[in-house]
């Protein structure tokens, strides 16, 4: 079988006219071979049950369900129990949520939330409105936690040698363990830790260290996003990112995404806080992508460099003019970028930014920094810490430890959080060497390869569950309380480090926190300065405690002293890395190379932390496992992402089967083919193959088992190396969500180039007909109260998909598993569409974020046979889930295939864990019904009523959808379309706001706003000629 | 368009000579009451009862799982279910056509096989039947949904949806095409009481007969009666499947939303009915020795109708291909131009094959005379109407307006067992009825005997 | 021949077709009846409870307003079923030791909640909300009933979905001022028949297209 | 069927039998002119000529199909306009409430429908059907006449029947047989 004919693609994309999209490769060549992967890749026989049994049951159980009772109306109702608190708490109303400011740490590093809580269960999480950090945003990560805090696979009680101990027990072993520690100051005593930013545990450590002196503390982080850098894009005119990927989801993610897509719009539009003259006072910011593996930043990037990731460097050297300029690159266009770029900055000093990928060598971060410096951006668009927090060599600390294991130096050793089994370089050969340590103890939230070979396991408590504190990516420290008391018998890890030391020992984590912050207040500890946001000392501890509570974090340390924050935050860390992180080794010149660029014979591997899973510690998530990844829109499988060139040099289609092996070691993953992959190299994903983790997360005992990626990281190559051999080893079905990421001529996302639209705003519009209203002959229904509408730029979207994470929490959404979704049956209610156009080898890539478009006209409606969709007083399309009967005429008709039907029972009627997860304002759905987006009818319906209650009209901003609520890039806007000041109609009066296959007169509701690029005159010419069809 | 044949050459007779009264009653009556049943029958009648005992597989495993052991998914919402849905109902549609259209015609070949062939159509009502029932795999709300009573919820069916159109089409199609049908049998029923000898026989055909008894007045009103059911079933049984192509012409979907559909699924219909009648004929009259009756003139006729249809049909999908062209629509253009070249194109293809090349040959005599070609030639078209409705519900809807959307629908064993399962049923249901019933009109046939001819003697 | 059936088969026939249409009438009757009764919409049924709590005493007799205990009917979808502390605010003074009251002391000393049986319960996917039914003015006794003559709380009403209907069609014809709200023998002034329609322009009581959107009440 | 009268009859009626249809029709024309009335032909199929013959047509039907078909329309007629713009009215895809061309297809179905049923259970009823007994049958050939037999029946309450005369009248008909049909 031969690979595809890609020269055919290519003939066909160069005798096209005017822009070509194309589908999925193998359809653009259309060739015998595409149609028999087709076949293969469904079997038409293909049955039922082809997954395995326990992960197929776990699916359902992922989602939570209450029974639809009654859905016939002749069903007798059981009986139903009522059941009164004794003592009712002052602040709870039955029937209202009540909401509490926490922080969910991720990598160590807080994202700050709200949570929101039905007598006294959480379901949801939104973002922290009023946290610099924040702003209301949050990412995929923080939506699908709450998921995980109902996870019935988790860590349930302490076990010593896998037998029952109580939390008494342990500190009783601890104090055992400890006795002789405490004659030979600790030597022997280890700890290994990610990082760390809560002020809290970094006094523990220290104090710890104190009576320990010979007490050795560890750092890993299988993927770590230390960096002392932040940025600040409000600032930035010109961005350059070196294999940065600055929207992929994690704390710092949220507040760059909101910060980039303001400059984004305001430059364009006056709703967007411009003005008239906004374009010449605040031009649009322009976005350079040199990167490796394609990312959002790239698709977000008006152009867009593919190199190979060991030559990031030498275009970073390039770029400062330093040395780089003789460098060969494997991109020809390389070059000509480079300089294009590198003219850019220079005339943009000061409001320029040059940003370093965290997957980078800590040379390639020093040359940012030096170029930033030297356009004088640093202090200006980007803010460096004191002391550079991450180490140079990231794998230093814990080889050192895996040596001492080695050496059978260890006794005790304390693993907190980080699962070094599953994630440890595989050179260290972690695991064996673990077995040599005298006794082990593991603080995780699931059972996990490390803590099945650990003697003690504590069950860590759940963000959710917990008192803590820990700091925001920009330094803001966040206070963490438990929304609930913990479901099993969890701990914090500020409660495990208590046990290390006498005068704290058994504290609860309250304690423990409140003490530290009572003390900071005093001034005893942390050296901060605190005063509330507008700069006044608090009346007492108390009360500034208080205050902390209900704000969630402690003014002062970040939002206008984010420098300071950021010096102390990643002061803090590295001090505590200090103990053990080696001397810096050389080179802090940055004109000297570290890595060995330019691959020699082989192929390049990049290594990359899952889209959806990370590192693989969501790997028990069903959300974020069905959650369609990036580009490829695979869901519950990892894929070795290759270039088109490269798939042709190897004969590889999508969804073959490679082996890859690198220095000695090998795995498996499945190929996806990537448009604008640097050519000669493969992204491999780590996350998968869990060997013990539970039901969802847990490869079976075949292939998927192989998937792990961590398998061929050696310490000398995390990131990337080169030297990789793959060969292919046969099929396996992925499952996706979009085959095709072509736009045909039909123009679902329209974009311009910012340049072309402020010379004709009507180029938008003429990308696509809209009839006429009065092109009917029935009379026009007439909505006189509220007219609810939506409005989502497709400028600012960077395609992050936390609103389809946030929309399965408040809605009720079940996961469905891979086999279901394999059969195109997956349940979002909002997807995120992706296309490519242009160039094969470095597309432009686009994301369109899909609800239901609630038509005025709904073809959905006309067809259903008894009703079960109709249109509300307020223009909604409802879906009546007990008035459906099944017949999926509907989503037929529906021209924008938004509708979701229960083919199976996909909800879980038995899992009682799941019970308080659900969303009670929501009906779950049951075995053949349809459903839908309602624009999030329970949050207007909560607020219409309040606002009838107190006699007045909704306020624009009051609803708020949760797709809405939690874009970190604030791109969907919603509100009522009958009050011209509300912003959603503002946004559709713009030029560039348009509907989606509005010629069909469905008169959507839903309306976007064209995608504006800003890109580079010099670089642009290539495409300018193709720009319009 | 169903002419007397041309004389370009003498027709084969309607009825073999020297049958009277008499002969043609014992028989036909005969396979009924107290003849021998052929050991074929049980043969195929068992056949017939396990292929439907897959269907009651099938069914039960949908009612406990849902829809989801099919093979449907979204974009795809509708799949076998729906095209055999259309497939059965289309083939019902002969049947009404010979009894009720060629009577009004004064077609005298009508009549020894509008009885077998209105029982096909009972019966393929019902297979058809079947299908909206568990299509949503919760046949018990379909049940007392769809059907308009005052409820406890005050809320009625949604009467603009084709569907609720279908309810009442169907519904209605099938108790009318009952009626018609047993109508027709009441004489007979007296016959067969009166031939009848073992007592449970007469009692049953006694009940069944009303006690008809040939009484000239009676015979008035039945005369009356049966030619205003033909009149009524007339227009009932064109717009039967002008409403079940509203179920895709109401849609906005390409390649659904066309005009041309109800004629053209109409012709489509008599089209496969009459492949159907065939099928069901050829055999039968070998089976039964009855040469006679269903004579090969009855076959070139039928040959004939068919062909007529084909052509109809042929030119539908003409249309659809020129105006996907010609509307200059870039979802149309597309649509047709997937329909072609996509991942489907091999159904297309056989399609046109079946439906459009094959019958030509339909226009050799010795084809419309040989009944084992008639018989091959019925086949196909059985398969090809079949085809031209997996190609207009799934190609239309796999791949539609957005791209991101568009998706492939591959059936899944399930969807085999339900579709083959009907044809069980329906081979049971038609064979029971050969055994208990006259699978020819009786009383007509008298009519068509010699003797019946009154000779005009004294009297004005 | 001989005759098959006697002489009076004529008449049987005839008679038993008619009677068995006759019958099928009645069946369909006898379903419709049990299906709108109370036996399947629990309409008049007294449930078990584990105290017999009497509304008559506690709101006919004593004359406690319903919010005393329903606390938050007011600002919330569900009105409130008392935390036993609120039966305990009197019955650690009175009745202290009436065996009646056993569970609520329980309860109360080990601090395990009652159990309640739902008397007004309504299919998961209705969702209604009590604070804006009392805020525009619709009695608690209009849908519960005279509470106050209820030894045994019962299900006044059908709580079918056209018996809601009824009211979000035409309000005016239950409305009554929101100070009458709470008061249980509230009667409309016989001499003002427009109160109704004056309320509900009074009140801004949504138009029945908004009260009868499907999205009300189902989500 | 069974006629009242003062003194019950010994005999319902007499039969006469004939071989072909011609020889029905001449035989039942020539008792109409007699002056026979009340008076049946019984054949194997219908023979226009012979009720003809006995002075009989019956032309109710064609209303009572045209009544049921009326109802069948304003049934449906009214059924959706109701259920749409009175029983629950509410915004369907933008449609007017009053979206009568899509109320078409069910009120033709209705038409018809109840046409149909009209048209079937009119004749049964006006036939006096389901009637399993009747004196014919007492007559043991009579089971021909639902095959190949044709018979001529002229009932004793006929005013002009005599039974010597007409027994004498029916024998100049040169009928095969002729029958006293008892009660």
């Amino acid at each position: 079988m031969s690979a595809m004919d890609f020269s055919a693609i290519r003939s066909r994309l160069a005798g096209s006219e005017g822009r070509l999209y194309w589908r999925s490769l193998g359809e653009l060549a259309d060739t015998e071979q595409f149609r028999d992967y087709l076949h293969r890749e469904f079997p038409e026989q293909a049955s039922q049950w082809n997954d395995p049994k326990g992960r197929r049951e776990f699916l359902k159980l992922m989602s939570a369900s209450l029974a639809l009772a009654g859905v016939s109306a002749c069903t007798k109702q059981p009986a139903e129990k009522i059941v009164p608190y004794v003592r009712q708490p002052e602040e709870l109303v039955p029937g209202r949520p009540l909401f509490f400011a926490t922080a969910i740490p991720f990598g160590g590093v807080a994202t700050p939330v709200l949570v929101e809580s039905h007598e006294g269960h959480p379901t949801k999480v939104e973002g922290n409105p009023q946290h610099p950090a924040s702003l209301g945003g949050t990412d995929t990560f923080a939506q699908a936690s709450i998921l995980t805090l109902y996870d019935p696979d988790r860590a349930q009680t302490a076990l010593f040698r896998g037998e029952y101990r109580g939390w008494g027990d342990f500190l009783i072993g601890v104090k055992d363990a400890l006795g002789n520690h405490r004659v030979n100051q600790g030597t022997g005593l280890h700890f290994l830790t990610e990082t760390i930013t809560s002020p809290t545990v970094l006094e523990q450590i220290s104090l710890i260290q104190k009576t320990y002196p010979q007490a050795k503390w560890h750092r890993w982080d299988a993927v770590s996003q230390a960096n002392d850098a932040v940025y600040h894009f409000d600032k930035a005119d010109v961005i350059v990112s070196l294999d940065a990927d600055v929207f992929a989801g994690g704390p710092a993610s949220i507040r760059y995404s909101r910060d980039f897509a303001t400059r984004r719009r305001e430059g364009v539009d006056v709703e967007h806080g411009g003005t008239e003259a906004a374009p010449a006072a605040k031009p649009m910011n322009r976005l350079y992508a040199i990167e490796s593996t394609p990312s959002l930043t790239g698709a977000k990037a008006d152009h867009r460099l593919p190199l190979r990731a060991s030559e990031i460097e030498a275009a970073a050297r390039a770029l400062s003019g330093s040395g780089g300029g003789g460098a060969s690159f494997s991109n020809p266009n390389a070059q000509k970028f480079i300089e294009a770029v590198a003219k850019d900055l220079q005339a943009h000093r000061g409001t320029s930014l040059v940003m370093a990928g965290d997957y980078q060598p800590a040379s390639v971060r020093r040359l940012a920094r030096a170029l930033n410096e030297s356009l004088g951006n640093a202090g200006a668009t980007v803010t460096y810490a004191a002391a550079g927090n991450a180490p140079d060599d990231p794998a230093a600390s814990l080889r050192e430890l895996a040596q001492a294991m080695d050496a059978g130096q260890v006794q005790l050793l304390v693993i907190l959080g980080a699962n070094p089994v599953f994630t440890a370089p595989a050179d260290l050969k972690f695991a064996e060497k673990l077995a040599k340590v005298g006794l082990s103890i593991a603080h995780t939230t699931h059972p996990d390869e490390t803590s099945v070979l650990c003697h003690w396991n504590v069950p860590e408590a759940h963000p959710l569950e917990s008192w803590g504190d820990a700091r925001a990516f920009d330094g803001t420290v966040t206070v963490m309380q438990p929304l609930i008391a913990p479901l099993y018998d969890g701990r914090t890890t500020a409660e495990v480090l208590s046990a290390f030391i006498d005068e704290q020992s058994g504290k609860s984590a309250h304690d423990l926190v409140k003490d530290y912050w009572t003390r900071a207040y005093g001034g005893q500890v942390g050296g901060f300065t605190i005063t509330d946001s507008s700069g006044q000392p608090f009346k007492s501890a108390e009360s500034f405690w208080k205050h902390v509570l209900h704000d969630g974090w402690v003014p002062g340390t970040g939002g206008a002293g984010r420098e300071a924050g950021g010096a102390a935050a990643a002061g803090a860390a590295a001090g505590a890395a200090a103990a053990t992180t080696p001397e810096r080794s050389s080179n802090l010149d940055p004109r000297t190379s570290t890595t060995a660029s330019a691959a020699t014979g082989g192929l390049e591997i990049i290594f990359r932390p899952d889209p959806t899973i990370w590192d693989g510690r969501f790997a028990n998530n069903g959300w974020l496992q069905e959650l369609p990844k990036p580009i490829t829109k695979v869901t519950w499988d990892p894929t070795a992402w290759i270039s088109v060139k490269t798939a042709e040099d190897q004969k590889l289609r999508d969804g073959d089967l490679i082996e890859l092996k690198f220095r000695g070691n090998t795995a498996k993953l499945p190929v996806a083919i990537v448009p604008g992959h640097p050519d000669g190299a493969v992204t491999a994903f780590f996350g998968y193959g869990r060997g013990v983790i539970g039901r969802v997360g847990q490869a079976p005992e075949d292939v998927a088992r192989e998937f792990d990626v961590y398998r061929l990281r050696t310490s000398d190559a995390l990131w990337f190396g080169s030297g990789l051999e793959i060969s292919k080893v046969g099929r396996y079905v992925i499952a996706r969500t979009q085959e095709h990421h072509l736009m045909e001529d039909r123009r679902p996302v329209r974009d311009a180039n910012i340049e072309d639209y402020r010379k004709d705003a009507e180029v938008i519009a003429h990308m696509g007909e809209k009839p006429p209203r009065t092109m009917t002959l029935i009379p026009e229904w007439q909505y006189n109260g509220y007219k609810w509408g939506m409005a989502i730029d497709l400028t600012a979207c960077t395609g992050c998909a936390t609103c389809t994470v946030a929309c399965n929490a408040e809605n009720n959404i079940p996961v469905v598993g891979k086999d279901q979704v394999n059969r195109g049956r997956e349940m979002h209610w909002i997807r995120v569409d992706h296309y490519f156009s242009d160039d094969l080898d470095n597309p432009k890539t686009y994301h369109q974020p899909v609800p239901c478009m609630q038509c005025e006209n709904a073809p959905c409606e006309l067809v259903c046979p008894v009703g079960a969709t109709t249109h509300s007083a307020e223009g909604l399309n409802d879906m009546v889930y007990n008035r459906c009967v099944g017949t999926r005429y509907c989503s037929n008709n529906c021209p924008y295939k938004v509708r979701r039907f229960n083919f199976l029972l996909y909800q879980d009627w038995h899992t009682a864990s799941l019970e308080p997860l659900r969303n009670p304002d929501v009906t779950v759905r049951s075995r053949g019904v349809m459903e839908k987006c309602t624009y999030c009818v329970q949050r207007i319906n909560y607020a219409r009523i309040d606002a009838k209650r107190e006699d007045r009209k909704i306020r624009d901003g009051e609803v708020v959808p949760a797709c809405a609520a939690a874009c970190p890039a604030d791109a969907i806007v919603f509100g009522d379309l009958n009050d011209p000041a509300s912003r959603v109609t503002k946004l559709k009066q713009l030029e560039r706001n348009y509907g989606l296959l509005e010629e069909l007169n469905t008169r959507p509701r839903t309306t976007y706003l064209a995608s504006l690029r800003n890109p580079n005159p010099e670089l642009e010419t290539a495409r300018a000629a193709t720009t319009h069809d | 368009m169903i002419n007397p044949p041309p004389a370009t050459y003498d027709p084969a007779p309607l009825i073999e000579p020297g049958h009277t009264f008499g002969s043609i009653t014992d028989k036909i009556a005969t396979v009924v009451v107290g003849g021998r049943t052929p050991i074929t029958w049980f043969v195929v009648v068992s056949i017939g009862m396990m292929i439907m005992g897959m269907l009651g597989v099938a069914v039960t495993w949908l009612l406990i799982k849902g829809t989801g052991i099919w093979g449907i998914n979204i974009p795809v919402g509708w799949g076998f279910a729906i095209i055999n849905f259309v497939w059965w109902i289309g083939i019902g549609h002969a049947g009404t056509l010979i009894s009720a259209i060629l009577l009004l015609l004064k077609q005298g070949w009508r009549t020894s096989i509008n009885r077998f062939a209105e029982g096909m159509t009972i019966f393929a009502v019902m297979c058809a039947g079947l299908f909206p029932l568990i299509h949503t795999g919760r046949p018990w709300l379909a049940a007392y949904w769809l059907f308009p009573y005052p409820n406890s919820m005050a809320v009625w069916p949604q009467f603009r949806s084709p569907l609720i159109w279908d309810v009442f089409a169907v519904s209605t199609y099938f108790t009318v095409s009952l009626m018609f049908w047993y109508v027709g049998l009441i004489p007979d029923m007296a016959t067969l009481r009166d031939k009848a000898r073992k007592r449970p026989q007469q009692i049953i055909y006694g009940v069944l007969s009303l006690g008809w008894r040939g009484s000239a007045k009676h015979w008035q009103r039945y005369e009356h009666i049966y030619l205003l059911l033909a009149g009524l079933s007339t227009p009932l049984v064109l717009s039967v499947h002008t409403v079940v192509s509203f179920d895709f012409a109401i849609g906005i979907i390409p390649g659904w939303h066309a005009t041309i559909f109800p004629p053209y699924f109409v012709a489509g219909a008599i089209y496969a009915g009459f492949a159907m009648v065939l099928t069901l004929a050829i055999p039968l009259r070998k089976i039964y020795g009855m040469e006679d009756f269903i004579t090969i003139r009855h076959l070139e006729n039928m040959a004939k109708v068919t062909l007529v249809t084909g052509l109809i049909v042929g030119y539908g999908y003409t249309s659809e291909a020129f105006f996907g062209w010609y509307s200059a629509n870039k979802y149309e253009g597309f649509m047709i131009w997937n329909r072609m070249t996509g991942p489907y194109w091999p159904y297309y293809w056989t399609l046109v094959f079946c439906n459009i090349i094959t019958p030509q040959t339909l226009w050799i005599r010795k084809v419309r005379t040989t009944p084992i070609l008639i018989f091959a030639v019925a086949m196909v078209v059985n398969v090809g109407m079949w085809l031209e409705r997996f190609v207009i519900v799934i190609t239309s809807l796999h791949r539609d307006f957005l791209p991101s959307s568009w998706g492939m629908y591959y059936p899944t064993v399930w969807d085999w067992m339900t579709f083959v399962g009907t044809i069980g049923m329906f081979i049971v249901l038609f064979f029971l009825f050969i055994r208990f019933l006259p699978m020819i009109s009786i009383f007509e046939m008298r009519t068509m005997a010699p003797e019946a001819k009154l000779t005009e003697s004294e009297g004005h | 021949m001989s005759q098959i059936f006697h002489r009076s088969t004529n008449i049987w026939s005839k008679v038993s077709i008619l009677g068995g249409l006759v019958f099928a009438g009645f069946l369909g009757w006898v379903v419709v009846t049990i299906a709108w009764s109370g036996y399947v919409t629990g309409q008049g049924v007294t449930v078990d409870q584990p105290v017999q709590f009497s509304h008559a005493h506690h709101v006919g007799s004593m004359g406690i307003d319903c919010r005393y205990c329903h606390t938050t009917v007011e600002e919330s979808a569900f009105a409130n079923i008392p935390p036993t502390k609120t039966c305990m605010n009197c019955h650690s003074q009175i009745w202290t030791n009436a065996p009646i009251l056993e569970p609520v002391r329980a309860s109360f000393r080990e601090n395990r909640p009652l159990e309640w049986t739902r008397v007004h319960d309504l299919p998961d996917f209705v969702y209604f909300n009590h604070s804006i039914h009392v805020a525009k003015g619709v009695g608690c006794a209009t849908c519960h009933g005279r509470v106050d003559r209820m030894p045994l709380m019962y299900q006044e009403n059908s709580l079918m979905m056209r018996w809601c209907l009824d009211c979000h069609r035409n309000p005016a014809k239950y409305i009554r001022p929101r100070d009458q709200v709470f008061n249980m023998a509230y009667e409309r002034p016989a001499d003002d028949p427009g109160i109704g329609e004056r309320l509900v322009k009074e009140y801004k009581i949504a138009d029945a297209r908004q009260l009868t959107s499907c999205s009300t009440c189902h989500r | 069927m069974d006629a009242a009268h003062a003194l019950p009859p010994v005999i319902y009626g007499l039969m006469a039998e004939f071989d072909d249809p011609s020889a029905l029709v001449a035989a039942a024309r020539r008792a109409y002119e007699a002056g026979y009335r009340k008076m049946d032909t019984f054949s194997p199929f219908p023979v226009e000529e012979a009720w003809e013959a006995i002075g009989h047509h019956d032309r109710r039907l064609s209303k009572i199909v045209l009544a049921g078909g009326l109802t069948g329309l304003l049934t449906g007629i009214g059924l959706q306009e109701w259920v749409h713009e009175l029983a629950y009215p509410i915004n369907i895809a933008g449609k007017p409430l009053n979206s009568w061309p899509q109320f078409v297809p069910v009120c033709f179905e209705l038409t018809i429908l109840f046409a149909a049923l009209s048209a079937v259970l009119g004749m049964i009823i006006l036939n006096g059907l389901p009637a399993p007994y009747h004196p014919a049958f007492n007559v043991p050939r009579f089971e021909r006449a639902s095959r190949d037999k044709f018979f001529l029946l002229v009932e004793s309450d006929d005013p002009k029947f005599d039974r010597q005369a007409t027994l004498e009248f029916l024998k100049g008909l040169n009928p095969s047989e002729i029958n006293e049909v008892e009660p």
